[in-house]
């Protein structure tokens, strides 16, 4: 029973032992409430985030990613969110060339202090992944879309009219 | 050769600071700075405009930038800091889309940004440059001794203005010693005079205006620099209140910084207006040059 | 003395304290050349120049390490030995580069579709010449002259480096650059066209066709791993071996992701797909992004370490967004 | 595996919202699990009992505990598990009360989410390994960086302990910030009567080695192992023969440099001893200023030398000093008072920062003790003191209180009544921050016993007028524009990281934040730990501090550097990345990357290959990401191992 149908979507979080995780403990402690929604997944650090780690994730059916990690500057490790910072925003402008809404990953810092602004980044996170709804799946593409691609017809305007 | 600017006078610049005016374009053309009129300008607003409806304020001003958009040039340039003002709150406002959808409504055309509202002062700083304005000089103004009054929103608030110190702006002191004035340090240049004051409180502009004069009186200016039409007023116009509330007896003249250019840069007296000023600077200037002009003749 | 065999006497004087040089021969039919490794002078006299050099010899490096090779280069493949030198993947001295101007190299499948449409097969080619500016080809008894500038990849009509930039013994005089291309290449163009959902809907049909034969990473030069990719590991266990557009997508991702602030777009990934599955137009993708958000570009500068190696404490175009 | 699960209730703090029954139940059916059930505090005696015998008894070869947060109890069921024989590491915690039971009162969905993170644990521990520690030696001498009050306490500390001290001082003598003082607050005793005997130690101290006028230039090495390279700045002076006399000073005809020691408010010789009583006392040479070296003649300090010690030609030297811990107390920089325009500091003479004043008022100041404003000479007697200037003021980017300025200001509007009886202090204050022992007291003194008014509002402007300065400010509880005429304005200019702090903090390879004051490891329980192992904080480096803070700082790092130091052999965190030598290629992505510089290369069989050096290793992973064919791998969270995760998560 992974997601509660109809009311939940499947959100994974990757978040930085030292600040994101730590923060989400402080909203958690001061009883912020959040959408039931979000899966963390302990890292070390941001830089540990394998930027295909969140491509998987949305292939394989996800419907949203939200990284989280040190402010640049205050890295544990000194140095791990500056080289997140650069693959983490690759990443999130290449998404679109797959056919996946660029709007599914976000990724933002929060220190372990900042347990309101946890609070604030999931919700408004998780009201993002809402408006956009479920995601479409790659092996779940209309078969009158496969044919477009078979016939070349894609980018015609034609599927932007009908959507 | 520098861009041409489109040239915005402000209300002022046609009734009660025409000498400002006049003596920023004849200024200007001497320096090479091609100021172009805006046809079918109109009123930025004022204070009143704001006070009331920031939509219809930044409407006014938008409705002037259009129209400098659509002469195909980047760049306006006003001498009146609060027309300053007004000009780019609107273009801060109107970088909300909420607000640019409201205010183009009211607008014939469509305003879409992109038309950056400057100083006149700051136009010669940067787009003429001081050292070109040095070698444009003609009679220096050696031996006169000159506060430089910026007046309290030529530069403020900063992360609007985006010029200058805001707490001591130089760039005036720099025009003038590069006329060769002696530029006296003037610890009130951004101080209020007290503004449209003038007219419900003069008692508060007789306080305000006295202590610049006092301290101008202070440090030893022979005349005050200004670069606002309104403080230009009080210092000038009202000088005579301010002697009367507090009994003093100041005579200082208060020229326009483009006017005190203009002798410098030999532009002709009648496109100067001195004539205009309530105290007229002329013999003071004349004094402070003859005397320095002697005492170079005599070493 | 022409420039070729200018070349192939500079080749001879540096082959004895050389394994060998890497270069091209003809191939099994006149269109395809094929590449050489030169070893003795009798190899060298074999050696090719012009439009059918289409291999980047530079996907050999890797395999002599510890080794000192020469390689022949056109200016896009002499990007390529530059980002192994940056990536610490060769060693500058162990690499021998020989240089000469290019002026393009053909696509095969665009001469292929001009052979078809002249109704003849490409397996029929019994002749091909070229004098700089066109290209003809004799198959089937009939031959078809086809300009250069409409056959030739993509990357030539608008290569900025025609010459090596960067080579030990370079023959004749470096030429000028094309001009840089003002819009997005034809099939990046037709991918920006297209609305996010079509996006995956061209991928998941192109990736059903994809036969999972590894032809791209195998041709890319900057593929080291080899043996070890983790497309094919279990440990780490990136993908598993079903045949699914899904997972097959995924290493595309992978491919693409991994040459990130790498790719110098030599295109051998897409010239070698047997099922011409358009996959350079992901990386042309990333590194347009590469270039908007750091401005840089992959194997100029030996020097330079590249993009997501390094750091700046504030990124110029990288903006954080708010909440 | 043999997974044991257990759900902890918290008392009502989980269960209240998570069914916990129902989360025991779902995990049974996940792989590998053989037990699970819900535990009403698992961290207590009973709980911890109750999963060791589980383990016993269920012959349990991995256990995951649903609980709090794991950065609060992970070390604690670690342990027991170990105690019941498992490796620690074979242990996996799901958060279910700060990210579930905490955050949403929505049972069911808590519930099922609750079962979500149970079984991504599972997952990620069924790919668990055992990981034990490696031990190593440890080189049992100390490094202190930066010679202030700070520093100079962590110094004396660790070598009466018994450790040998290297202490780095960037001036050429040690007292730092401290050594400027006048008097100090709220005992009103003098600040070089208790920090000189302390300097004196430091020189005669048989354990400490002091470098003076040097600073570190590079630091190699990781805890127990350091090396540290540091730069001996050319004195010009052999101080192995300079006895400190002071004839240099005396006849060196360069007189009128500013004197950095005098904060620029006095004149000094180009060769110089910056106070009497420094440490070492030894003369160091401007050659900006020097005659010598400006003018290329001159050599009469070289001439009136008794002892010959004078060296022209001398050129900086760098010393190798090899330390297992390093102690950085960098102390602090004052706030540039010339950014507020508007108080005219650095245009208007008479318009001082604090420490200036407190060199107007020390004896052995410029002025002899005796305030004499700077522009005239002239006895002020009206004073204004201006608090928070470069603190608490976002506009500056300087939002942070600087601690300290409240109480140095009432000291200095009690020691201006004291120098001028008939002198009036006015002191602008934001607020008064006075929490400290006998502090609050002293500030009340300062008002009621030394008559020194206190306005609460901000200063708007300042400027001269008739040889006085114009203070205009508001009074916001009489809600009026006051202004006061002054003979003198004192800014209390704020605390700033050191010049320099992010370029050392760079090569000790730990964090600082956006000002540039040094990260410490916790803000709460690890003060002085950083997260580099072996390197310690003390003192204003890591934020403003007084002296009594700064001071028991100091101990307190020594306290850390001698507790590392009681042990022998140092056992490294075993969650630290592997190289998979096969898959290795040597291309060096993760030695460039790496920000501890803990992966080496080597050659192996002919062949380049990446090697973690276990002992710097701090295991951030970055190096895993970085590898583009997974030849390095982080222990516990490897690609697998997020892998698992990922895909049991998207499994539908």
């Amino acid at each position: 029973m992974p997601v509660l149908t109809g009311k939940e979507l499947r959100i994974v979080g990757f978040l930085c032992n030292w600040c994101s995780y730590g923060g989400a403990d402080t909203a958690g402690v001061g009883r912020f409430g959040q959408p039931t929604d979000l899966r963390i997944i302990r890292v070390p650090c941001s830089g540990r985030i394998d930027p295909l780690f969140i491509a998987k994730t949305l292939i394989n059916g996800a419907d949203g990613v939200l990284v989280s990690g040190c402010h640049p500057r205050d890295c544990h490790y000194a140095e791990g969110n500056f080289y997140a910072r650069r693959r983490l925003e690759v990443l999130k402008r290449f998404l679109p060339i797959l056919g996946i809404d660029p709007g599914r990953f976000d990724y933002t810092w929060v220190s372990a202090s900042e347990g309101q602004r946890w609070q604030k980044v999931v919700t408004v996170f998780t009201e993002q992944i809402h408006a956009l709804g479920p995601a479409p799946r790659f092996d779940a593409v209309s078969a009158d879309m496969l044919a477009k691609a078979a016939a070349g017809a894609l980018g015609q305007g034609g599927n932007r009219v009908a959507a | 050769m520098s861009e041409a600017i489109a040239y915005y006078p402000g209300c002022s610049g046609l009734g009660t600071s025409k000498e400002y005016d006049a003596s920023t374009r004849a200024v200007c053309r001497t320096l090479g700075l091609d100021l172009v009129d805006i046809p079918d300008w109109s009123c930025c607003g004022s204070t009143p405009a704001h006070t009331k409806d920031h939509v219809l304020s930044a409407a006014l001003s938008a409705r002037n930038l259009q129209l400098v958009s659509g002469m195909g040039i980047a760049s306006a340039a006003t001498p009146c800091p609060s027309c300053l003002t007004n000009l780019r709150t609107a273009n801060h406002r109107m970088e909300a889309p909420a607000m640019a959808e409201k205010v183009n409504k009211l607008l014939d055309a469509p305003y879409a940004g992109g038309v950056e509202a400057i100083s006149v002062l700051q136009a010669l700083v940067e787009k003429v440059g001081l050292d070109e304005i040095k070698a444009a000089v003609r009679t220096p103004l050696t031996g006169l001794k000159v506060a430089c009054y910026y007046g309290c929103i030529m530069n403020r608030p900063p992360e609007l203005m985006a010029f200058d110190d805001c707490e001591n702006p130089m760039a005036m002191d720099n025009v003038l010693s590069a006329m060769g004035a002696t530029v006296v340090p003037f610890p009130l240049k951004v101080e209020c005079c007290g503004a449209s004051y003038g007219i419900p409180r003069q008692d508060i502009v007789a306080r305000l205006t006295g202590k610049l004069l006092d301290v101008a009186k202070s440090v030893g200016a022979d005349m005050v620099a200004v670069a606002c039409p309104l403080c230009q007023m009080n210092l000038d116009l009202r000088q005579g209140q301010v002697n009367r509330a507090l009994g003093t007896n100041f005579r200082i003249p208060v020229p326009y910084f483009t006017q005190l250019m203009g002798v410098a840069l030999n532009v002709a007296d009648e496109e100067l207006g001195f004539g205009q000023l309530c105290i007229d600077p002329r013999p003071v200037l004349n004094k402070a040059l003859s005397g320095a002009d002697a005492q170079a003749k005599g070493a | 003395m022409s420039r070729l065999e200018e070349l192939k006497t500079r080749i001879k004087e540096a082959l004895p304290g050389l394994e060998c040089v890497i270069g091209w021969q003809k191939g099994y039919d006149p269109l395809h050349n094929t590449p050489l490794f030169m070893r003795t002078d009798a190899d060298v006299d074999k050696l090719e120049w012009g439009p059918l050099n289409v291999h980047n010899p530079a996907v050999y490096l890797p395999t002599f390490t510890g080794k000192k090779v020469g390689v022949v280069v056109k200016g896009c493949d002499s990007r390529s030995v530059v980002e192994l030198l940056q990536e610490n993947l060769i060693n500058r001295d162990n690499v021998v580069i020989f240089g000469m101007p290019c002026t393009g190299v053909i696509d095969l499948s665009k001469v292929k579709a001009r052979l078809a449409g002249a109704g003849v097969s490409a397996g029929t080619v019994t002749a091909v010449t070229d004098d700089g500016k066109t290209v003809s080809v004799t198959a089937g008894g009939q031959t078809t002259a086809m300009p250069l500038a409409e056959v030739r990849a993509d990357k030539c009509g608008r290569c900025q480096f025609p010459n090596a930039v960067l080579a030990d013994a370079y023959v004749g005089d470096p030429i000028a650059p094309a001009a840089p291309a003002a819009a997005a290449d034809a099939d990046l163009a037709a991918l920006d066209a297209m609305s996010v959902p079509e996006r995956m809907a061209f991928w998941r049909y192109h990736m059903e066709r994809c036969i999972r034969c590894y032809a791209c990473r195998n041709a890319c030069p900057m593929c080291v791993c080899r043996d070890h990719c983790i497309a094919q590991s279990r440990e780490p266990h990136w993908l598993t071996q079903d045949d699914t557009a899904t997972e097959k997508l995924m290493f595309q991702v992978v491919h693409a992701l991994h040459l990130a602030g790498r790719c110098t777009e030599c295109g051998e990934c897409q010239r070698a797909c047997p099922m011409d599955i358009p996959v350079l137009a992901l990386k042309k993708h990333l590194n347009r992004t590469i270039r908007d958000l750091f401005d840089y570009q992959a194997g100029v500068d030996p020097q330079a370490i590249p993009p997501l190696l390094q750091f700046k404490l504030e990124e110029d175009n990288i903006k954080e967004r708010s909440w | 595996m043999r997974i044991g699960v257990f759900i902890c209730h918290c008392g009502s703090n989980i269960e209240g919202t998570v069914d916990t029954a129902t989360v025991a139940k779902a995990s049974l059916d996940f792989p590998e699990v053989v037990y699970a059930t819900d535990t009403m505090y698992a961290c207590s005696e009973p709980g911890q009992d109750g999963i060791i015998q589980a383990i016993k008894d269920k012959n349990l070869t991995g256990v995951v505990v649903a609980s709090c947060t794991p950065r609060m109890h992970e070390p604690t069921f670690r342990r027991a598990v170990e105690r019941a024989g498992l490796n620690r590491y074979m242990f996996e915690m799901a958060n279910i009360r700060e990210h579930v039971s905490w955050i949403g009162k929505d049972r069911e969905a808590n519930t099922n989410k609750s079962v979500d993170l149970v079984r991504i644990a599972i997952e990620k521990l069924r790919r668990d390994a055992p990981l034990s520690p490696s031990k190593f030696s440890i080189n049992k001498r100390v490094m202190v960086i930066g010679g202030g009050v700070a520093g100079i306490q962590a110094a004396l500390d660790c070598a009466d302990g018994g450790l040998q001290v290297v202490l780095v001082e960037r001036e050429s003598s040690i007292g730092g910030k401290m050594a400027k003082l006048d008097k100090t607050f709220p005992t009103v005793d003098c600040s070089s009567c208790i920090l000189g005997p302390k300097m004196v130690d430091v020189a005669q101290h048989e354990n400490i080695t002091l470098h003076a006028y040097s600073e570190v230039d590079a630091i190699g090495g990781y805890v127990g192992n350091f090396q540290v390279q540091v730069k001996k700045k050319a004195t010009y002076v052999d101080w192995t023969l300079c006895t400190g006399c002071g004839a240099c000073m005396e006849k060196c005809p360069s007189k009128k440099n500013p004197d950095r020691f005098n904060e620029k408010i006095g004149p000094c010789t180009s060769i110089n001893i910056p106070f009497p009583q420094a440490i070492p006392k030894k003369a160091v040479i401007d050659p900006t200023t020097c005659r010598q070296f400006v003018k290329g003649k001159c050599g009469v300090c070289a001439k009136v030398c008794p002892t010959g010690a004078i060296k022209y030609d001398m050129a900086d030297e760098i010393v190798t000093e090899d330390v297992g811990a390093i102690v950085a107390a960098t102390g602090y920089d004052l706030f540039d008072i010339s950014k507020v325009t508007e108080y005219g500091g650095g245009r208007y003479p008479d318009v001082i920062t604090g420490l200036q004043y407190e060199r107007l008022l020390s004896a052995s100041g410029p002025t002899g003790g005796h305030i004499k404003r700077p522009s005239d000479g002239k006895e002020p007697k009206n004073v204004v003191f201006i608090q928070c200037v470069g603190s608490r003021d976002k506009s500056l980017d300087r939002p942070y209180c600087s601690g300290f300025c409240c109480m140095y200001t009432a000291k200095q509007a009690i020691l201006t009544k004291d120098h001028i009886p008939d002198s009036q202090s006015y002191v602008f204050y934001m607020d008064i921050r006075s929490p400290g022992k006998m502090y609050d007291e002293f500030t009340r003194r300062a008002m009621e016993e030394y008559g020194a008014r206190y306005i609460r509002g901000r200063v708007a402007m300042v400027y001269p007028k008739d040889g006085k300065m114009i203070v205009r400010g508001a009074d916001t509880l009489a809600g009026t524009q006051v202004e006061v005429e002054a003979d003198l304005v004192v800014l209390a200019a704020g605390a700033e990281a050191a010049v320099g702090a992010p370029k050392l903090a760079e090569k000790l390879r730990i964090s600082y934040d956006k000002y540039g004051f040094f990260m410490e490891s916790h803000p709460k329980l690890k003060p002085v730990e950083t997260n580099t192992a072996g390197v310690y904080l003390a003192g204003s480096c890591q934020g403003p501090k007084d002296i009594p803070q700064s001071v028991g700082q100091g101990s307190a790092a020594a306290a850390k550097v001698l507790a590392l130091f009681s042990k022998d052999m140092l056992e490294s965190d075993p969650q630290i990345s592997r190289v998979d030598i096969k898959r290795c290629v040597g291309c060096g992505k993760c030695i460039i990357t790496c920000p501890f510089k803990a992966i080496k290369e080597v050659e192996f069989r002919g062949q380049k290959k990446a090697e973690v050096i276990e002992t710097v290793c701090q295991g951030c992973g970055l190096c895993t990401s970085t590898c583009p064919q997974g030849a390095i791998q982080l222990s516990h969270f490897t690609d697998n191992q997020i892998l698992a995760e990922v895909n049991a998560l998207c499994q539908s």
